[in-house]
């Protein structure tokens, strides 16, 4: 049992050097709250920069309809393939076209943005959201419906010209 | 036939007198950006994107109209053309419609195309577009008069292919207008054709509208077998999802020019439909069995009395299916052969609407008789074939092979199959009258397999697989192996179509060619 | 109503007919006299032309549209055309149009309500030594101004 | 002021007399004779002598006529035609209105002539479809010579047949090109038809095929009445005879003149046509018709009526429409309906044209309404030069070349828009 002093050896100094250590920020911290890096989520959150990219959005025109058109282009982009759209035809034949379908499974999604950059009508973002827990595969899945309602709580309602 | 040569950028070029200097490019290899020009209609000269430098010609010329003489030069690359060609190519877009997102050509659109190759300019219109009337249903086509470019190919095809002068330019100057002339719908049969050579997204066809994003989708080279003229096709479908979205013409002088058929183009997708997905055993109602049940009842009933069982073998066939049938079927002393087909029009070599239809809907009529003769079996003909089933109790039936696209000539056959005492029915889809068969089994459509077929016009044409099987369905090179094995043990097809076709096709039919690189365009009986 | 042309007019037409190669040369003159019985060339008036000159139907909608003197609506009993072109709108025929828009009080190419007039601006009517001209169905009315004009649409409307 | 004397007058010889659309009066002063002799003359020495005369054609293109007419292949069995193009619709000219109104046996007689040397037996006078009276004329005139043998079979006695068919337009100013015109003749839209092949070999209904402009053929009879050198003695070295100048605009007295080619346009503008109106100052000249560039104040002094100088100018002679411009008449209103009558009157065949005569308008427009920025400024002198030598026929080029005239040589005109970014 060379080389080790004989405090170190009798177990309780080593002990209550930790605990000394540990009580010193107890304390220190219980009377100085303010400066704490902590914060008490989900009632606090901290604030991430705008270009964040966090859960998708899918945002709507003025009169509340679906911006995207369905080209598909962010299908394209995608590297993990993970949005399938089926087009449809609009009823209104000014728009003649929108994504009756529009789901992007979110257990592939990398969340890289590229889908945000290649959308030609803005109709895609990445929106701030990073609470994507689940129970289950399926809820990942996300549909054009959650995704629309994802924007509209998520933006205050962005003007377009 | 006299033949002149000529320089183009730098590169001598032969090629026979009265050739236009468009073409003498194109055989030169030197791609030359045009929407007006088709290999098959006539010169219109109207887009005027072709233009070309011809030494001592002062202004540049559109080269699909100036007729190659001997030591002409020809510069395709000079700066100014590339001017030209790009102030053409920004008179075209500027009343263009930004309609990409929602267009199907785009990925396969011409304008999107020769902009990014000639084009890449920052668009200087800041003035209102011209407005024309934008989706319009016109039968199976969807027309799009905004987009649209007036390069007059759908009119020329409606004049010069099918005779029908249905679509016309109406108005004058940026108000002419597309569309047909009593704005109703297409009134002929090879309406899909407009939607491949309308180089923009103005005529689409309403089958395949936002169906699917072109650049989703992978082509096969392939052969029509809706009916007996063997129109060539390249067939797209999404390699991911295993779905077939389109066949489209693929070029052939010979056989079908650039078109096909709107049944051959949309037919298929009623063959999809209802298709036989396993085995089925008729014990009061159809039930599911597996394939190594039907292999030992087919090879037991038929060694049991060959000398009473027809073989029905349908025109649908490829030549190695065929080859490989009868001989198993002779291995096992069966004699009666019969070809399923209509012999009323079986004959008839020219189509009957003068452009591409045929009466006769086999694929490989020909092929078959022929086979049969090589072998040395006699054909007996279908009627012969269903009355000695009815007179002389040949008492066991074995349809192999049989297509959906066949059409109307499976009522017969199940007309005969009540009296008989055993009856194997190989098709693709169910057919009503299959419902007194004994065993029903599943066939492979002619996107499922690969082989040789001969067409009306006596020429050998391959079809390659585009899909797999769907479901449990077995094309006849594996019925054939199984029934001689008597069980279910799996065959690779296609290295038995390979070996029947280089032991036996090659030589009678097409010598020379060989089964992987075989002949895209065919090659004459 | 049965589209035909009158047994005189297929008369002038056969003789029309007969001077060219080819039937579907008589074209235009047929069209002229379908418009002349018909005043207006409807899809009818159209098709009835095309089945008796044998050409596709379609080639006649399509010249009926290219031509501007062809009507496929029915017009004012006296159509204004008043020339846009370079010398008269040199010497005022603007003043003539603003004229006509304020006395008819209908826009170009309308018709008034009784049917009497319609406006139209047309391109140069080869006669700019006597600009501004107005010509009214077939005559030219040259040197025009706006008093004379005035004057002209009293006689017109006198005449009725 | 050197002018043409009324009585070395070659086309209007006799225009005051009064009735000389009658047939009756037209023999009188001496009509038909030529015809007459011609039918008895070999057609090649007609050819000839078109070709010494060294006239050129007036419709606007300036082709030597003698040539036109030597390029038909006569052995290829086919029928020939000879067509009269009088769809006069180029803006500035009125000349063929006159002679079809006032004198349409010269024409005729020209045509019987010309249809002779060219050995067709059949033509057609392509009238445009406003000009309604000068038809009725015409189609009497033919009427009368039809009565009185000197058309349709056995012309005059010889053993040719010369048919002559008025075929009234239905407006479009595309059909007085050539290949416009055949295209409308065959009962088709008046699109102009790829060259080559050039109608002299194949044109109406594919068969040979001479066009011709009214003044033109009009001149014919006393070429071969007075010989081709006596009409070479008239105009310069390269423009010879005289032509029908149509002066219009801001003048006291415009009209329809006979002048020798060469004269001064200053001359044509203050002898013919009585000068400026009340004293008005010359902005410019547009000199040959609506297509044609114009000329400054200064070099409406220097110019002289003739091919040649024209050419130097930058501009050319044209149909002959003299259009004078005023001091007060603002260019960019002339420059908006000028765009828009090439707009209006483009036939849509070729996409350059179609597309950029839309495009040069809309620029115009908003230039003109005081909206049109630098950018629309430079986007007019991209525009035009992309709509030249890239299309079917000329209509693009005729559209493109005033703007860049203007643009060129009147460039304060569009300070105002260029300022306005």
């Amino acid at each position: 049992m060379s080389g080790r002093s004989l405090r170190s050896r009798s177990y309780l100094w080593p002990i209550f050097i930790g605990m000394w250590i540990t009580a010193r920020h107890l304390f220190f911290n219980l009377f100085h709250m303010r400066c704490l890096p902590t914060i008490q989520y989900p009632e606090q959150r901290r604030n991430y920069s705008p270009r964040f990219r966090g859960l998708h959005i899918l945002t709507v025109k003025q009169n509340g309809d679906i911006r995207c058109t369905a080209c598909m282009l962010c299908a394209t982009a995608c590297p993990a393939a993970c949005i399938h759209i089926t087009a449809d035809e609009h009823p209104d034949p000014n728009v003649e076209k929108y994504p009756r379908e529009f789901n992007i499974d979110m257990l592939r999604c990398v969340f890289c943005g590229m889908c945000e950059e290649a959308c030609p009508v803005d109709a895609i973002r990445m929106g701030p959201g990073y609470e994507l827990a689940g129970f289950d595969r399926n809820d990942f899945i996300y549909t054009k419906d959650d995704l629309v309602k994802n924007g509209n709580n998520t933006l205050s309602h962005v003007t377009h010209h | 036939m006299k033949t002149v040569t000529l320089t183009i950028n730098g590169q001598a070029v032969t090629v026979n007198e009265g050739t236009t200097v468009f073409q003498a490019a194109q055989a030169a290899g030197v791609f030359v950006p045009h929407y007006c020009y088709h290999p098959d209609l006539s010169i219109a000269g109207v887009c005027r994107m072709c233009m070309v430098e011809i030494e001592k010609v002062p202004r540049p010329q559109i080269s699909c109209n100036t007729v190659a003489t001997e030591g002409m030069v020809v510069r395709t690359d000079t700066p100014k053309i590339k001017d030209t060609v790009k102030g053409v190519l920004e008179l075209h877009l500027i009343n263009h419609p930004l309609d990409c997102p929602i267009c199907d050509k785009a990925g396969e659109c011409k304008l999107q195309d020769f902009y990014q190759s000639y084009g890449l300019y920052t668009s200087r219109m800041e003035h209102e577009k011209v407005h024309k009337p934008k989706v319009q249903d016109i039968g199976t086509i969807v027309l799009d008069s905004e987009r649209c470019i007036l390069c007059t190919r759908c009119v020329r095809f409606t004049d010069e292919v099918t005779h029908s002068n249905e679509l016309g330019i109406f108005n004058r100057g940026d108000r002419s207008e597309l569309r047909t002339y009593d704005e109703g719908p297409l009134k002929n049969d090879y309406t899909g054709n407009l939607a491949d050579i309308c180089p923009v997204g103005a005529l689409t066809a309403k089958d395949f509208r936002f169906q699917q994003r072109v650049w989703f989708l992978d082509k096969t080279k392939s052969v029509c077998t809706m009916c007996a003229h063997g129109c060539n096709t390249a067939v797209s479908i999404n390699s991911s999802t295993k779905k077939l979205y389109r066949v489209e013409p693929r070029r052939n002088p010979e056989v079908n020019q650039s078109w096909i058929c709107d049944t051959g183009r949309w037919g298929i997708h009623s063959l999809t439909e209802n298709r036989v997905a396993t085995p089925l055993k008729n014990a009061g109602g159809f039930l599911d069995a597996t394939w190594n049940q039907a292999f030992s009842e087919m090879k037991r009933a038929i060694t049991e009395a060959p000398e009473k069982t027809l073989v029905f073998l349908s025109t649908a066939m490829t030549n190695e299916e065929v080859v490989d049938v009868c001989q198993v079927m002779f291995a096992l002393g069966v004699k009666n052969f019969s070809w399923l087909v209509d012999e009323a029009v079986v004959s008839e070599t020219q189509p009957f609407d003068g452009i591409l239809k045929h009466h006769d809907l086999s694929a490989n009529a020909r092929g078959t008789a022929e086979i049969l003769k090589r072998l040395g079996l006699t054909n007996l003909g279908m009627k012969a074939g269903i009355d000695k089933v009815k007179t002389q109790p040949l008492s066991q039936v074995v349809a192999v092979g049989l297509d959906a696209a066949q059409g109307p000539l499976w009522v017969e056959v199940a007309a005969v199959i009540p009296t008989t005492t055993q009856s194997f029915v190989h098709a693709t889809n169910h057919h009503p009258s299959f419902e007194a068969a004994k065993w029903v089994l599943p066939n492979t459509t002619s996107f499922e397999k690969t082989g040789t077929i001969v067409s009306a016009l006596a020429r050998v044409q391959k079809v390659n697989r585009i899909l797999p099987a769907q479901g449990l369905a077995r094309d006849s090179h594996a019925l054939a192996w199984g029934i001689s094995r008597g069980d279910d043990r799996s065959v690779p097809s296609k290295e038995r179509a390979k070996t029947i076709f280089e032991s036996s096709i090659q030589s009678w039919f097409c010598p020379g060619e060989k089964f992987s690189q075989f002949n895209e365009m065919g090659v004459a009986l | 109503m049965k589209y035909e042309f009158t047994p005189e007019r297929m008369k002038e037409f056969q003789k029309v007919k007969a001077k060219y190669e080819r039937p579907r040369s008589a074209l235009l003159p047929a069209l002229y006299l379908a418009q002349e019985q018909w005043k207006f060339l409807s899809d009818e008036a159209i098709q009835y032309v095309a089945g008796l000159l044998e050409m596709p139907a379609r080639e006649v909608f399509e010249a009926v549209s290219f031509y501007t003197m062809f009507r496929k609506k029915d017009m004012g009993k006296y159509c204004l055309q008043v020339c846009n072109n370079i010398t008269c709108t040199l010497m005022g025929s603007e003043a003539l149009l603003d004229l006509l828009h304020k006395e008819l009080d209908v826009g170009l190419s309308e018709t008034t309500k009784d049917g009497m007039f319609s406006i139209l601006s047309v391109q140069c009517l080869g006669s700019c030594g006597t600009a501004p001209v107005v010509q009214i169905n077939e005559n030219y009315y040259e040197n025009m101004n706006c008093d004379r004009l005035k004057i002209t649409l009293q006689q017109l409307r006198g005449t009725t | 002021m050197k002018l043409l004397a009324p009585e070395r007058r070659i086309i209007l010889k006799n225009i005051e007399t009064p009735n000389l659309h009658q047939l009756s009066v037209y023999q009188a002063a001496g009509g038909y004779q030529t015809a007459r002799k011609a039918v008895a003359m070999n057609p090649d020495a007609i050819i000839e002598e078109v070709k010494k005369s060294g006239i050129r054609g007036r419709g606007g293109a300036g082709f030597p006529t003698g040539s036109k007419w030597g390029f038909v292949p006569f052995k290829t069995g086919k029928p020939i035609y000879l067509l009269c193009n009088a769809d006069e619709s180029e803006p500035g000219c009125f000349k063929d209105r006159l002679l079809l109104e006032r004198n349409p046996h010269q024409l005729i007689e020209g045509i019987i002539i010309a249809s002779f040397a060219v050995r067709s037996l059949k033509s057609y006078i392509y009238i445009r479809g406003e000009y309604a009276t000068a038809a009725k004329v015409v189609q009497k005139a033919i009427d009368e010579a039809y009565g009185q043998g000197f058309l349709g079979k056995n012309v005059m006695g010889s053993t040719h047949t010369i048919d002559v068919v008025l075929h009234r337009g239905a407006g479009a100013y595309i059909c007085g090109e050539e290949t416009g015109l055949i295209s409308s003749l065959e009962g088709k839209k008046g699109y102009p038809r790829l060259k080559p092949p050039f109608p002299a070999v194949s044109g109406f209904l594919n068969c040979p095929t001479v066009v011709n402009n009214v003044e033109t053929l009009s001149t014919v009879p006393w070429i071969l009445a007075n010989g081709g050198e006596a009409y070479a003695t008239y105009g310069t070295e390269q423009s010879r005879g005289t032509r029908l100048f149509c002066v219009s605009g801001w003048v006291n007295r415009p009209g329809v003149y006979e002048e020798e080619l060469g004269c001064t346009l200053r001359d044509m503008i203050d002898g013919h046509a009585g000068g400026m109106k009340e004293g008005a100052k010359l902005k410019a000249v547009i000199p040959g018709g609506s297509s044609t560039p114009p000329l400054t104040p200064e070099e409406v002094d220097k110019a002289t009526l003739d091919f040649e100088t024209m050419a130097k100018f930058g501009t050319f002679l044209g149909a002959g429409g003299i259009i004078v411009i005023p001091d007060h008449f603002p260019l960019l209103k002339l420059l908006e309906r000028l765009t828009e009558f090439y707009w209006d009157e483009s036939c849509g065949q070729c996409t350059p044209c179609r597309e950029g005569t839309g495009w040069l308008y809309k620029m115009m427009k908003a230039i003109e309404h005081g909206k049109g920025t630098a950018q629309d400024v430079a986007n007019l002198q991209k525009t035009a030069n992309q709509m030249m030598g890239v299309t079917i026929c000329a209509l693009s080029d005729a559209a493109a070349m005033p703007v860049l005239g203007f643009l060129k040589k009147f460039p304060n005109e569009f300070k105002s828009a260029r300022e306005h970014t």
